[in-house]
């Protein structure tokens, strides 16, 4: 991403067009085949999961599954970019892009089968825990890489949120600090055209989204978010500026969410699916694949073993979701503060006393 | 755009059975239709209807100019409505969930609830804050946040709470047509429980209503905790003890006269709420009881309220939230001694 | 303010330079004598309120007083660009403002000398309280051009703020709302280089302040603050495209703070005094009265009749300050609710009862 | 950075008069002298030394890096206080006034009193957010509101409000080094108010203390409100009635066992604070100590609070604050049988 020019493109970087041809970019090299194949792998697996948790969702496994179905190029780019030691700050959107920091798959739906923890240490994975409440989660990007700077370690950290998400104040407060302190963020806008029903209009009359980068002082950009090779440039570019100590800056990526918000979602209520329709052209995977193809980067033999993998990870998860764990009804209690509180002891005992009752029966 | 005002709704009159939702969604259309001043905005309640189906074909009925949704900014659409309001306006606005109207709180407390004071009420704000609240619905984490307290313990806010049908209707009709800005509360598991609604009866913001007589103690709830108070009478009588319940309806202004005069009838008293108990709506209710009906107290005033912790999560919220046997356990330790 | 390019100018619009030379520009033309001589009357009765107000806050008259000494001619420009049923939103610094636009000078320190309410009717004066939650008046400003919108009435409004407002979310979600829905509003920062003790570059890393404007698709300008032609100009501009349907504008003044943030603060800790020095040459009354000189659009007969006219319009403030008004305890209940709440009812008897009881000498 | 702590602060031991911004400011050196994870940030509490001077010298003493200044957005410094303690770091930050933290409501009650639980322990956040609150110093329009009702209704969150300059120093240097989220509620009107300190006394949240002892009654107060239960006990004295006070200190998580003791061996009880009462801090110790201590009590426990409504301005506070007067009068209606 070029250092100062104040107003981002126009139209957004492609590398890689629907029908997979490259267009080559002055400023964005496309990364090599083996690095897409690779890329590609990860595809394969992040749609697999999407696919398994649609179902998973449908058999009441999950309680609730906010679908990345047709993101598939964003998630595998934001992971792709970062460093053993970097930092994601996801969305509820965005378990693919965990599992694909290294968290188990089912460890990834632990929110959204039910329970009432993130799933994983997000020391171990930096990941942080994934964010509901929308744009929360940039601010505490923001001062997870102040903290690496005053601390100064060589950490970026990539902040992920939706286009509706840019509409909440904590968005513009993350971005002015992240400029004012000069940070190591990259914030990453997935624009999927919808927050649940509302289009893209209703939350924003800018240029595109990446001109917002103006107002703060930072580099903006816009980019094809299904094309992995464009995302990874541009994204790459991006981590690179921010872990050389050229601040922050904005990354927009135009995609769509294939699916409804969640499975409790009904979008025939507000969208057509001829505009489905033409994203399906749009997939991230037919393209990359026959680019590779083109290139003949890619061949049965890989395809298959991608696939088998992509069954695997999906078997797994289904495993592990379809397991019946009982619930202990003693965690609710045991990590609200470090040290406990009388007044919880004396609720958990309370509660302890009603469940001994009801063991043993005193409750018909 | 006309200051028209109808005292009648224009649709429907009589009685019908609603679930909880239709109810609301009713008596939004019905007063978008008595009064042109009604606007209804927030996220996704334009085509979508809102994710649980409140303003349903409002947008279609009455167009966008009075029904529209917002960019994703719950400060921006209190914050607006705010505005709105000072322009003669009555805007009715939803935050999809309670943890989700967090971001407007300092509107909420720093001007909607002030505004009215600090203008000398040259300046008054008629606006609805419809906020679902509660759990039980199986909700992830910030979906079922109870968050009245934070309203209650409010100055210059009106807090409502229906718990069925009926008082939905009439409780949010009247909360439109209020002076001054009203938190309205809904009880999300509530919302597809049925009851009978009649269009044309009318509710006072401020009455809380014996809803079941009794002579042995005094149930006191609101929202999602009535029905479960009811049950427990129910269970009670079964056992021969005679349970009156009192569903509160406004949590603020607080009907002290209604509740007082029951809980000295009774001489004991179990509150009953959903939120974390600590510096809660029980703890006032159960303040005040206790000093103003002191001297009629024959037992402790027992909470049964949510734990001190984060609201649970589906899997463990059964044990979280408060049931019949445990009202039942509080309400036999209230000294009985006979 | 031209429609549609999408950054501001990169130097901020001036009509009048500190010497009192005009620079005619192609864009926005210079008001005539005439109404630039009727504005320097404003600038000096502000002036002198700002003056007059220092003494009452050291004679204890008023708790506190955020002096607008140095921004007077934004004070008079915003209300000057506004037509008689437009709408002013302030903040606790544009009491002048407040002033200008009708309410007595009095009463528009009601709050500050330490009552409980804003101190007039804004619906006679079509000004909203001045607001001390920072940005959330912003708020309030888009919710009532809405609402002009969906009326079909032709008001504008105009919102005030100063720079270290801007880094709030509230500011963010007001140019949002006024943008997605094409509101009649202009956004008028008084860039003062300070937030009480913080500096400018604490605030922001973009170009400018107006630069904000591009990430909202709403045209923005830079104005010379101390130059009233220049704002009577880039404002008017800006109320006229609102007027017509053209939608919000943000207009920045480079301006600066004279006095500390308020009688409160010690602004020797945070700023050299040459600083300030350096802005007395740049000061809004004197360009504009050797303009106006040169022109010979003001002599010596008007000066003296704003002067003596500025007199009457201090003494008047000092008077009505002056007087002690015994506070009315039950004031602090009358308007909290449109109807009172029993509660409220018994506390206020419960104080009555302790009044009366100290009346009655019952407590020695 | 090192993660070196010392156990002893780094200056300054021994015994001074100090007044309560004294106090404060040196706890904030001492933690930063000793444990260079700390960090202190906030709206002019760089070059300024905040607005009550509780920063001075800090970034003269420890660097820009140590304490400075941010943008003005309060969940901005809040929600970026979460990300640096997530990453190491102990944040401590200032709210201006009390209503100026409103706009971080949902950092606080969403993140910062959640993110332990959510992550089972992984991740704690050893944030302490400083907020000047209450009134009493004359202070406009929202800069004199009492909100720890909000706090201590949130789990998760810890919330302490000293009343001298001595737990003043040693509890915020223990919410520093506390593990949890601190809400540390500083009484504006005693900053100037001098008393002893033992920079070497250490504290521990999550204890009450009785400040007086007595045995007619129990005035239960924190903050603002202990100067004022201390002199009415002087006033009774004179007048022959021995009133005990205790000093909560913690609002959250609540010391029962010292206050049972202390109304249990009085029988009776006022409950003393200045945010208005409705569903309060207050509220929550009436209703725990009636239902706790009901065996025990003589009479209702009284509360003086604040009115329930918007925080009065200069010319009117004097009404509104709590005094010794309406402590005493609610003493006197405590139901005295001799
Ligand atoms: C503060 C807040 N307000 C409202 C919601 C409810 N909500 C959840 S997802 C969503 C839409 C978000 O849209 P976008 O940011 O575009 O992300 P997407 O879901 O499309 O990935 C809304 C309104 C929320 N989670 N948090
Ligand atoms: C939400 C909020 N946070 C903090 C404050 C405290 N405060 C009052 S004025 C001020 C500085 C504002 O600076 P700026 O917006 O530049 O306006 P100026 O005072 O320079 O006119 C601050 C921090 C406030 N009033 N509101
Ligand atoms: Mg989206
Ligand atoms: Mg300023």
């Amino acid at each position: 991403m070029p250092d100062r020019t104040l107003l981002p493109r126009n139209v957004p970087v492609q590398l890689i067009d629907a029908a997979g041809t490259e267009h080559p970019d002055e400023v964005y090299p496309t990364a090599s085949p083996a690095v897409l194949t690779e890329g590609y792998r990860s595809l394969v697996i992040s749609r697999r999961v999407n696919d398994q948790c649609y179902s998973l969702v449908r058999q009441g496994r999950l309680a609730v599954y906010p679908s990345s179905q047709g993101q598939e190029a964003c998630q595998v780019a934001a992971v792709s970019v970062l460093d053993d030691g970097d930092w994601l700050f996801p969305t509820y959107r965005d378990s693919v892009a965990v599992m694909l920091r290294g968290v188990a798959p089912a460890d990834a739906m632990t929110l959204l089968k039910g329970d009432w923890h993130c799933g994983y240490n997000p020391h171990e994975f930096r990941v942080a825990p994934q964010s509901t409440p929308l744009a929360t989660q940039l601010l505490h990007a923001v001062g997870f890489a102040h903290a690496a700077v005053l601390k100064g370690e060589p950490t970026v950290v990539v902040a992920l949120c939706g286009e509706g998400a840019t509409s909440e104040g904590d968005f513009h407060e993350a971005m002015n600090f992240a400029a004012v302190f000069h940070l190591p963020v990259v914030f990453f806008v997935q624009n999927n055209r919808f927050a649940i029903s509302v289009p893209l209009s209703r939350q924003s009359a800018a240029e595109s989204l990446a001109h917002k980068a103006v107002g703060y002082g930072m580099p903006g950009e816009q980019v094809d978010g299904n094309d992995l090779a464009a995302l990874l440039a541009v994204l790459g570019s991006a981590v690179d500026r921010a872990r050389a100590g050229g601040g922050p800056s904005l990354v927009e990526a135009h995609t769509y969410r294939m699916q409804a918000h969640t499975n409790a979602d009904d979008d025939t209520r507000y969208r057509d699916s001829a505009e489905v329709q033409e994203w399906v052209a749009r997939d991230p995977l037919v393209r990359l694949r026959s680019y590779l193809r083109g290139k003949d980067a890619l061949d049965d033999t890989t395809e298959a073993a991608f696939a088998a993998e992509a069954d695997e990870v999906a078997a797994t998860l289904r495993t592990a979701l379809n397991a019946d764990i009982a619930p202990d009804a003693a965690e609710l209690f045991r990590h609200v503060y470090a040290t406990s509180t009388p007044q919880l002891e004396e609720q958990w005992a309370s509660l302890q006393g009603e469940l001994e009752r009801s063991a043993e029966g005193t409750t018909p | 755009m006309t200051m028209l005002r109808e005292d009648q709704p224009q649709v429907g009159a009589g009685v019908e059975t609603l679930s909880m939702a239709a109810a609301l969604n009713r008596a939004l259309a019905d007063e978008l239709a008595a009064d042109d001043r009604v606007v209804v905005f927030g996220e996704d309640i334009g085509a979508l209807g809102g994710v649980f189906r409140i303003t349903d074909g409002l947008t279609a009925r009455f167009g966008e100019k009075r029904c529209f949704d917002t960019p994703i900014a719950e400060a921006g659409i209190v914050g607006s409505a705010v505005g709105m309001a000072m322009n003669g306006l009555r805007p009715v606005v939803e935050m999809q969930f309670d943890a989700f109207a967090y971001p407007a709180f300092e509107q909420v407390v720093s001007h909607v609830a002030k505004m009215g004071n600090r203008t000398r009420g040259a300046v008054r704000l008629p606006i609805v804050i419809r906020i679902p609240y509660a759990g039980g619905i199986g909700g992830v984490e910030h979906h079922c946040d109870s968050s009245e307290a934070y309203y209650v313990h409010t100055p210059g806010l009106t807090v409502v709470a229906p718990s069925n049908p009926q008082d939905a209707y009439s409780l949010l009709r009247e909360a439109i047509r209020f002076p001054d800005p009203v938190i309205f509360l809904e009880p999300k598991k509530l919302y597809w429980a049925k009851g009978s609604v009649d269009v044309s009866s009318t509710a006072t913001i401020g009455s809380a209503q014996v809803v079941r007589e009794g002579t042995d103690a005094t149930l006191i709830a609101y929202g999602t905790s009535v029905p479960i108070a009811l049950e427990a009478a129910d269970a009670a009588a079964a056992e021969g003890r005679s349970l009156q319940v009192v569903d509160l309806r406004t949590l603020s202004p607080f009907d002290d006269a209604t509740v007082d005069a029951a809980v000295r009838s009774t001489g004991r008293a179990v509150v009953i709420a959903e939120a974390p108990g600590f510096a809660s709506m029980a703890s006032e209710v159960a303040a005040r009881i206790s000093e103003r009906c002191f001297s009629w107290l024959e037992a402790p005033v027992r909470r049964v309220t949510g734990f001190d912790i984060p609201y649970a999560p589906p899997k463990l919220e059964h044990f979280y939230l408060p049931d019949v046997d445990r009202v039942l356990d509080a309400v036999d330790s209230l000294y009985w001694e006979d």
